[in-house]
């Protein structure tokens, strides 16, 4: 990551039928958004592990977004009802722990909604670049434990 | 300006009247414009051509017969050349001058113009063709804001022979004289 | 009362109801007690009940060695009866495969164990039969019973990450939380699968706290508060802390409480159309 | 063709090219030009004005009478074709023929009023018809000089094309015919837009203004092309583009000197005819320049 | 031993190499990826000749996983995945990173498009260093189709696949097949009448040996998928048992209620409490309508059984069918179940009630403010007027009719931003019909663009401004109000710039077409998607305009959005192929994107431990449970099992598992894995 401007680093789990539909939607409308994102790509917001996530944080990102169909409009149904309950435990898990929870957003787009995409995806973006890189986060060692808890120093929060 | 449209004005249709005179329907323009993106005087004009035809379609009469367009339209008839719905726009303002005469609608603003046709026609009225002369006299006299216009050409035009002074008298000038008796 | 636990546990070895009987018995000292497994009825007086009593039996409902001994009666204060229920839902054991032997309990450890500064279940909620002085459960508001989380809630965003990851950073990966939890009953636990290795196994502060967070998350809608993980911790991580916070959450938002009742919905594998989503963008 | 085989023409200079008149080269030069490679023309014995603009915007039947007038005259000396030179003059006619065709009632009114019958076919062409008709091939055979490389920019007006489905003459919006007599003269015709615009022909004197700027957009358009000259075929044109462009010139800040000369004297130049003959000294911008390219 | 990967990145032209580097992109897919074997741009991916590369450096690269990184996966993954099978590499090998849609077209910055392009590419690259091979699920038939919606679409397509030979299911909630269309006056731009052309149809529908129609009926469920749904169907109660009653119409000539506003009138007319919507009625069999019937509102107020009410039995009494009368006051509704392979969507559209948000135009206060299908039943000769044009209020023959369009379309501050597409033409077919009907009258039409693309429309349209003399007045009209009994309408016409003041005796809205008011709720139940509108979605707008977001289910006619007769009929037609290619085979092909338990050698024979969370989360009920016996036939332990049959790879029970033994074929966790730790942000 350059010192020099500071970009986040936001990876997006979207389902199949609806946010992706819409990401692809607001490129067929040529309505231009920032390049931070990575997508990918799922059948349902249902089949989403919370592993998934931590992974994502893990792996460097900054920001986090989930996103499928409005209630109701899930192709299998209840999908994104099942997901809407994980995400109500997780998430004030990760704030428990000190992790900002606008680093990890949750929204309904549909395939009809390529104008909601591109605000939620530059309104994630923004707020994650006003929180700074997750630092904490990035900077957690795999030396092995660390005894005189320097870890927690040294993890700037995010 | 606002139309006002109750079951009594509806009587008087003003398009008909037209199509009457001229046999032109203005019915058939769909406003495309054409007419007014081709006509070489617009930009002088009070109301572009389409809008004259619209307000005959509308059955505005006095808006169009007292238009300064009527009289500024020099008759190059290319809106009627290009119009795609073969609408006689040129030959409709002849109608609505005409009209615009008869009912005195005609607008002091083109006063010049008019003015120049009296001239013009008194002129074949009299001798049958044009005097040239005598004409610019009568026009003059009567449109003295315009004296000091061509004030060089005149001269100029004189010198080269361009312009005699005896009028040219056609044998028939009665029989012109009674042609405009009976085409009053 | 411990001598009607006795009794009863003889009647129930000898009438051949249940082939073992899982219980407290004395310790090396005192303030001590250690499982005892009874499996002949003149071996009765070996078991004990008393505020030492602590820990949580049902943990050796999931172990292989303690389910040989076939048929259990196993003694459960109300608080570890709540595992029982969470086990009969989930399909890990079947009612009739289990006697269950309920003890009255007006609290255990010394000092008393913080499980029990709040607890409304002193009499069990489920049992076959039940010993002591049955005492009316009381009924305790919501604030009162997660009071404890109130001083990390209040913690800043950043006060909150130092503490976990000083925490954290004290795990070895020793797993003792796992093997003594009774509803961490997988064959194969997540951080031991490597094909992803979706947990890094060693002991440094990502993987730690990759793995404390899974390990609560994975007991969201389960943990009854037993509070044996953080019994068992070495290096005394306050795990129960993660689990009553999201013991707080699944009540707030689903209205419900692990364990509490055996014809609700297990929280995690159901939904309501009303469910909270003020987060949803 | 043979001289035997010319017929006779009735010929209607209208007012504006007769002698004495604004245009009067025009008429020299058309009946100098026909006494070279014919066809012969006739005056019309008394024709009158056709009312032009004046009339036709101001009151139909009027105008319609004039020139009907002229036509019937010409039935009565027995000419099947006319030749009116001045667009305006053949506009007017070949329109009024077709009204009262087109309209009973109209035809008694006119006849009416000017106290002669109108049946006849007679047919009215234009200037250019007549060269394009009947000269074609004189030119060719009696040329005498061709002009080294004169650019010339053939400028039609309003009245010889439109309304193009009553004149049925060249095409309205991209007309050839005068180009071609201009290269049968030996002269180069230069390839530029506003050939067919509108001069503002009868605003001459009531709307100089208008007839300003569009006579303007005209000479710019054609200097641009590098025109060295302008051919007409109009007097309305000539006298718009001739005697007002030095006052267009300081108008619009440009200084202009293009000869504006009639077909018929390009024709004549080209037959070694006169150019006093052909009246090139009337014109208000010296057209030394062409002449001598003629030389 | 590694993948050997091949990456094909398409110029689209100029779509994608526009904004991103593609040579860079194709050459840092290699860079220290040993896994990539080849690389290579190509200005057309999906063309002939760029699918031809792709199979042959396949062969010649011997590659066994491909990445084409070019449009959206749901362009072109089909096509790529296609031309892959055709040189013997299992189609699950092949991923597309989605260059275009998701980064070209939104990222006009080349260095940014091309830096993401290239983690883009990596992404599927390293996901499919982990894909496995797959093999499509062959799935039954059932060889019938479901035709929801009597109206022309329906109707147009259950012909079609009745006349292609197989069994079809019709579902109208109305108590007659017929639609809006049997409503309308004449058509345009023929102005043949509707009833004539319409009502042909409807007999042929009802005769047909291959259609089984229920009327007066709603879908209640609808669950499985593509070649295998079953149908939860609601019949209504009718209060007349169809098989008895002949519709001699006794019953509905003595009913005492007489004054219920007729729906198929747009209550412009009036009908009995038992009825029959219109004439030519099918079935031609009546409905008790129980909300006016004072029958059933006696009943409902002494909470009796509708039978015992004893206040009005005129129906049931002049009822000729004997012994047992044809009509039945406690029928009650009843659930039928119904197996079909494919349904065809064709419930149409509802017309804008403009008393909901037009105040401006009275908002239904003012008689003679009436919508266009009120004027098509005030025109049809079978209407409340037979075919007079007389104002509501007091049935006087109008002289002045004000027409308006684009009402409630192209309104955004409406929040309805399209245009209803057929307006501009019933308008023009209006003013002739009332032309035609009252010959003095003048017609005023205020619109703002006058859009006629059709064959024969545009001629149509000038024939009612040239032959007929409608006035077209350009503009919106802001305001009517009433004024003795006229109404003054206030518009503009913005071609003189002038406002516009019309006494008028009648005004007609040409209101829009809006979605049924139920379109969501019933989207959600087929679980097809729907857009800003509540229009039903088509898969894709240009090549896949009749196929819904589910497969085998279709849609026709006006509930994927406006659309005049002609195109409904297209449509319809086109959908109905669809479902006779469906049917004609005996067994589909499915996705084989379905969850796995798995499952090893003992003593563990599966991670899972039989919690079966996975079990009550599945929408499917696809998770069986699996009895592991020892040799003794004792029961080891019980696992889970998904049916493949069933399960709809939606991968809620993999995210549900907590020691992750269940896994969703094509996303499992060795790719998602993959995709996330191979995301470097460049």
């Amino acid at each position: 990551m350059s010192e020099t401007k500071f970009e986040p680093k936001i990876i997006a789990f979207l389902c199949n039928w609806c946010t992706y539909a819409g990401a692809d939607l607001a490129g067929t409308g040529r309505k231009e958004y920032q390049a931070n994102v990575r997508i990918i790509k799922l059948p349902c917001t249902g089949g989403i592990d919370p592993l998934f996530l931590i992974k994502a944080f893990e792996r460097g990102a900054d920001g986090i977004l989930v996103s499928g169909c409005h209630p109701g409009d899930c192709h299998y149904n209840s999908g994104n009802y099942h997901a809407r309950r994980r995400w109500n435990v997780f998430r004030p898990l990760l704030e428990f722990c000190g992790i900002n929870p606008e680093r990890i957003q949750f929204s309904w787009i549909s395939a009809a909604e390529g104008g909601k995409w591109v605000e939620t995806i530059n309104g994630v973006v923004d707020a994650v670049r006003a929180l700074g890189p997750f630092e904490g986060y990035q900077k957690l060692n795999t030396m092995g434990p660390d005894i005189s808890g320097e870890a927690a120093t040294s993890g700037e929060t995010g | 300006m606002k139309i006002k449209i109750t079951t009594k004005e509806l009587k008087s249709d003003f398009a008909e009247e037209v199509k009457k005179r001229s046999g032109i329907d203005v019915k058939k323009c769909y406003q495309c414009g054409k007419c007014t993106a081709g006509c070489p005087v617009a930009y002088e004009m009070d109301y572009m051509p389409n809008q004259i035809i619209r307000f005959v379609q509308l059955g505005l009469k006095h808006e169009a017969l007292t238009s300064r367009t009527i009289w500024l339209c020099a008759s190059c008839i290319t809106c009627t050349t290009r119009c795609p719905k073969e609408v006689m726009i040129a030959e409709l303002m002849d109608v609505l001058r005409e009209m615009s005469l008869e009912e005195g609608l005609a607008n002091p603003l083109e006063k010049n113009i008019t003015t120049f046709h009296e001239a013009f026609l008194n002129s074949v009225k009299n001798h049958g063709r044009i005097s040239e002369i005598g004409m610019i006299q009568e026009y003059k006299m009567k449109r003295p804001k315009t004296v000091l216009q061509d004030l060089l050409v005149g001269p100029q035009m004189l010198s080269k022979g361009k312009l005699s002074f005896l009028p040219h008298n056609i044998k028939g000038k009665d029989a012109i004289k009674r042609i405009f008796e009976k085409c009053k | 009362m411990i001598e009607e636990l006795r009794k009863k546990a003889e009647e129930l070895l000898r009438s051949d109801t249940v082939k073992v009987v899982f219980g407290y018995g004395e310790g090396s000292t005192p303030e001590r007690t250690r499982p005892v497994f009874i499996t002949k009825p003149e071996d009765v007086n070996k078991l004990t009940w008393n505020k030492y009593c602590v820990y949580n039996l049902t943990t050796y409902l999931k172990r292989q060695e303690t389910r040989k001994l076939g048929k259990p009666a196993i003694i459960v204060k109300g608080c570890d009866a709540k595992t029982i229920i969470v086990l009969l839902k989930e399909c890990q054991i079947k009612r009739e495969d289990v006697y269950v032997l309920g003890v009255t309990c007006d609290g255990v450890g010394e000092p008393l164990a913080t499980k029990c500064k709040a607890c409304d279940v002193n009499t069990p909620r489920i049992y076959d039969d039940l010993v002591g002085e049955k005492i009316e459960n009381k009924e305790i508001p919501f604030e009162e019973r997660y009071a404890e989380l109130d001083e990390y809630e209040k913690l800043s965003e950043k006060e909150k990450w130092d503490f976990w990851q000083k925490q954290f950073a004290k795990c070895i990966k020793c797993y003792a939380c796992s093997s003594i939890c009774p509803l961490c009953f997988c064959d194969r636990c997540i951080v031991d699968k490597n094909q992803p290795q979706w947990i890094d196994p060693s002991a440094h502060p990502r993987g730690n706290l990759s793995w404390n967070v899974t390990r609560a998350y994975h007991l969201a809608g389960r943990c009854i508060n037993c509070e044996e993980c953080q019994r068992v911790c070495p290096v005394d991580i306050p795990l129960n802390l993660l689990n009553k916070k999201l013991a707080k959450e699944t009540e707030k938002n689903f209205k419900y409480r692990s364990g509490y009742n055996i014809d609700d919905e297990l929280a995690m594998s159901t939904y309501k159309e009303e469910d909270n989503q003020d987060f949803f963008k | 063709m043979q001289i035997e085989e010319r017929k006779k023409i009735g010929y209607y200079p209208g007012c504006a090219i007769t002698m004495g008149s604004s245009s009067e080269e025009y008429g020299t030069s058309v009946l100098r030009v026909s006494e070279e490679i014919g066809p012969e023309l006739e005056e019309i014995h008394d024709w009158n004005c056709c009312g032009a603009s004046s009339a036709h915007a101001t009151n139909h039947k009027l105008s319609t009478a004039l020139s009907i007038r002229n036509i019937s005259l010409a039935e009565q000396s027995g000419y099947k074709e006319i030749l009116a030179p001045c667009p305006m003059c053949s506009q007017r006619l070949i329109i009024s023929q077709k009204d009262v065709a087109d309209d009973e009632e109209l035809k008694k009114d006119v006849e009416d009023a000017i106290e002669m019958p109108c049946d006849g076919d007679v047919k009215i062409i234009n200037y250019l018809e007549l060269i394009k008709n009947y000269c074609m091939d004189e030119i060719a055979e009696k040329k005498k000089k061709a002009p080294k490389d004169l650019k010339i920019a053939s400028y039609y007006g309003c009245l010889l094309l439109r309304p193009p489905k009553v004149l049925k003459f060249d095409d309205p919006e991209n007309p050839t015919s005068m180009e071609e007599i201009v290269e049968a003269t030996g002269a180069t015709s230069v390839d530029w837009e506003l050939k067919t615009n509108c001069c503002g022909g009868g605003f001459t004197l009531s709307r100089t203004d208008v007839v300003l700027k569009l006579t303007n957009d005209i000479l710019e358009c054609a200097a641009d092309a590098g025109a060295d000259a302008i051919a007409v075929a109009c007097p309305m044109c000539h006298a718009n583009l001739d005697m007002r462009q030095k006052k267009i010139g300081k108008e619009y800040k440009r200084k202009y000197d293009i000869p504006i000369v009639y077909i018929s004297e390009l024709i004549g130049l080209a037959l070694d005819l006169g150019p006093i003959s052909l009246g090139l000294n009337k014109h208000f911008i010296d057209t030394k320049s062409v002449v001598n390219a003629f030389a | 031993m590694g993948k050997k990967i091949g990456v094909f990145v398409c110029h689209c032209g100029t779509n994608i190499s526009a904004t991103v580097d593609v040579e860079k992109v194709a050459e840092e897919a290699k860079k220290n990826n040993p896994g990539v074997a080849y690389t290579t741009t190509y200005k057309y991916m999906c063309s002939d000749p760029g699918q031809k590369l792709l199979r042959d450096k396949i062969k010649e690269e011997g590659l066994d996983g491909v990445v084409v990184a070019a449009c959206s996966p749901k362009m072109h993954e089909h096509t790529f995945r296609n031309a892959a099978v055709k040189t013997g590499l299992n189609p699950y090998h092949v991923e597309i990173s989605n260059l275009r849609e998701q980064c070209s077209w939104v990222h006009p910055d080349k260095p940014t498009g091309t830096e993401k392009s290239i983690d883009l590419v990596r992404m599927m690259t390293e996901k499919t260093r982990k894909d496995r091979s797959l093999t499509p699920i062959k799935v039954p038939v059932t060889k019938r189709a479901l035709v929801i919606g009597g109206g022309i679409a329906g109707i147009q397509a259950a012909l079609d696949i009745a006349d292609g030979g197989h069994e079809v299911i019709m579902v109208e909630r109305e108590a007659s097949i017929g639609g809006h269309m049997a409503q309308l006056s004449e058509t345009f731009p023929t102005l043949d009448c509707s009833q004539c052309i319409m009502t042909p149809k409807m007999v042929e529908l009802a005769q047909h040996d291959n259609i089984k129609l229920y009327t007066w009926s709603e879908i209640e469920a609808v669950d499985g998928y593509i070649g295998n749904f079953d149908v939860k169907i609601r019949k209504k109660a009718r209060s007349v048992d169809l098989d008895l009653c002949t519709g001699c119409s006794s019953c509905w000539q003595v009913c005492p209620c007489k004054k219920i506003k007729s729906e198929f009138d747009m209550k412009l007319g009036n009908r009995t409490a038992i009825y029959i919507p219109f004439p030519q009625a099918i079935p031609s069999k009546p409905v008790i309508d129980r909300e006016n019937c004072i029958l059933f509102k006696d009943s409902r107020k002494k909470n009796i059984k509708p039978n015992d009410s004893k206040v009005c039995r005129k129906c049931i009494d002049a009822c000729p069918i004997a012994p047992v009368k044809a009509i039945d006051y406690n029928q009650e509704d009843e659930i039928v179940e119904e197996k079909v392979g494919a349904i065809v969507v064709a419930t149409g559209f509802k017309e804008l009630d403009d008393t909901s948000m037009y105040g401006e135009y009275g908002g239904g206060k003012y008689k003679d403010v009436i919508t266009g299908l009120q004027f098509e039943r005030l025109a049809s000769a079978s209407g409340p007027t037979e075919g007079k044009i007389e104002r509501p209020s007091d049935g006087k023959e109008p002289e002045i009719v004000v027409f308006i369009q684009c009402v409630g379309s192209r309104d955004p501050a409406k929040g309805c931003s399209y245009c209803s597409k057929t307006c501009c033409m019933y308008t023009a077919k209006h003013t002739m019909l009332y032309k035609h009907k009252v010959h003095d009258g003048h017609a005023f039409v205020f619109y703002i663009d006058i859009r006629c693309a059709g064959k024969d429309y545009e001629e149509f349209s000038q024939r009612a401004i040239e032959e007929e003399g409608a006035t077209y007045l350009r503009g919106r009209v802001s305001r009517i109000y009433k004024k003795g009994d006229k109404l003054v309408v206030l518009g503009a016409d913005t071609l003189t710039g002038s406002v516009v003041e019309i006494e008028a005796d009648m005004v007609v809205l040409a209101s829009a077409m809006k979605a049924q008011d139920d379109a969501e709720k019933f989207a959600q139940k087929l679980s097809i998607q729907y857009n800003k509108d509540k229009f039903f979605s088509e898969m894709h707008p240009k090549l896949k305009p009749v196929e819904s977001s589910s497969a085998a289910i279709l849609l026709a006619g006006t509930c994927q959005g406006p659309k005049d007769i002609p195109e409904t009929v297209a449509q319809a037609g086109a959908a109905a192929s669809k479902v006779l290619a469906l049917l004609s085979a005996d067994e589909l092909e499915r996705e084989p994107v379905v969850a796995k338990v798995d499952r090893l050698p003992p003593p563990v024979f599966s991670t899972c431990i039989g919690c079966f969370y996975c079990q009550r989360v599945c929408p499917y009920g696809a998770i069986e449970e699996e009895d592991i016996k020892a040799r003794d036939g004792s029961v080891i332990k019980t696992v889970a099992r998904v049916n493949e049959g069933l399960c709809q790879g939606c991968g809620l029970c993999a995210a549900t598992c907590r020691s992750k033994s269940v896994e969703l074929a094509g996303f499992n966790d060795e790719q998602v894995y993959a995709e996330i730790n191979s995301v470097e942000f460049n």
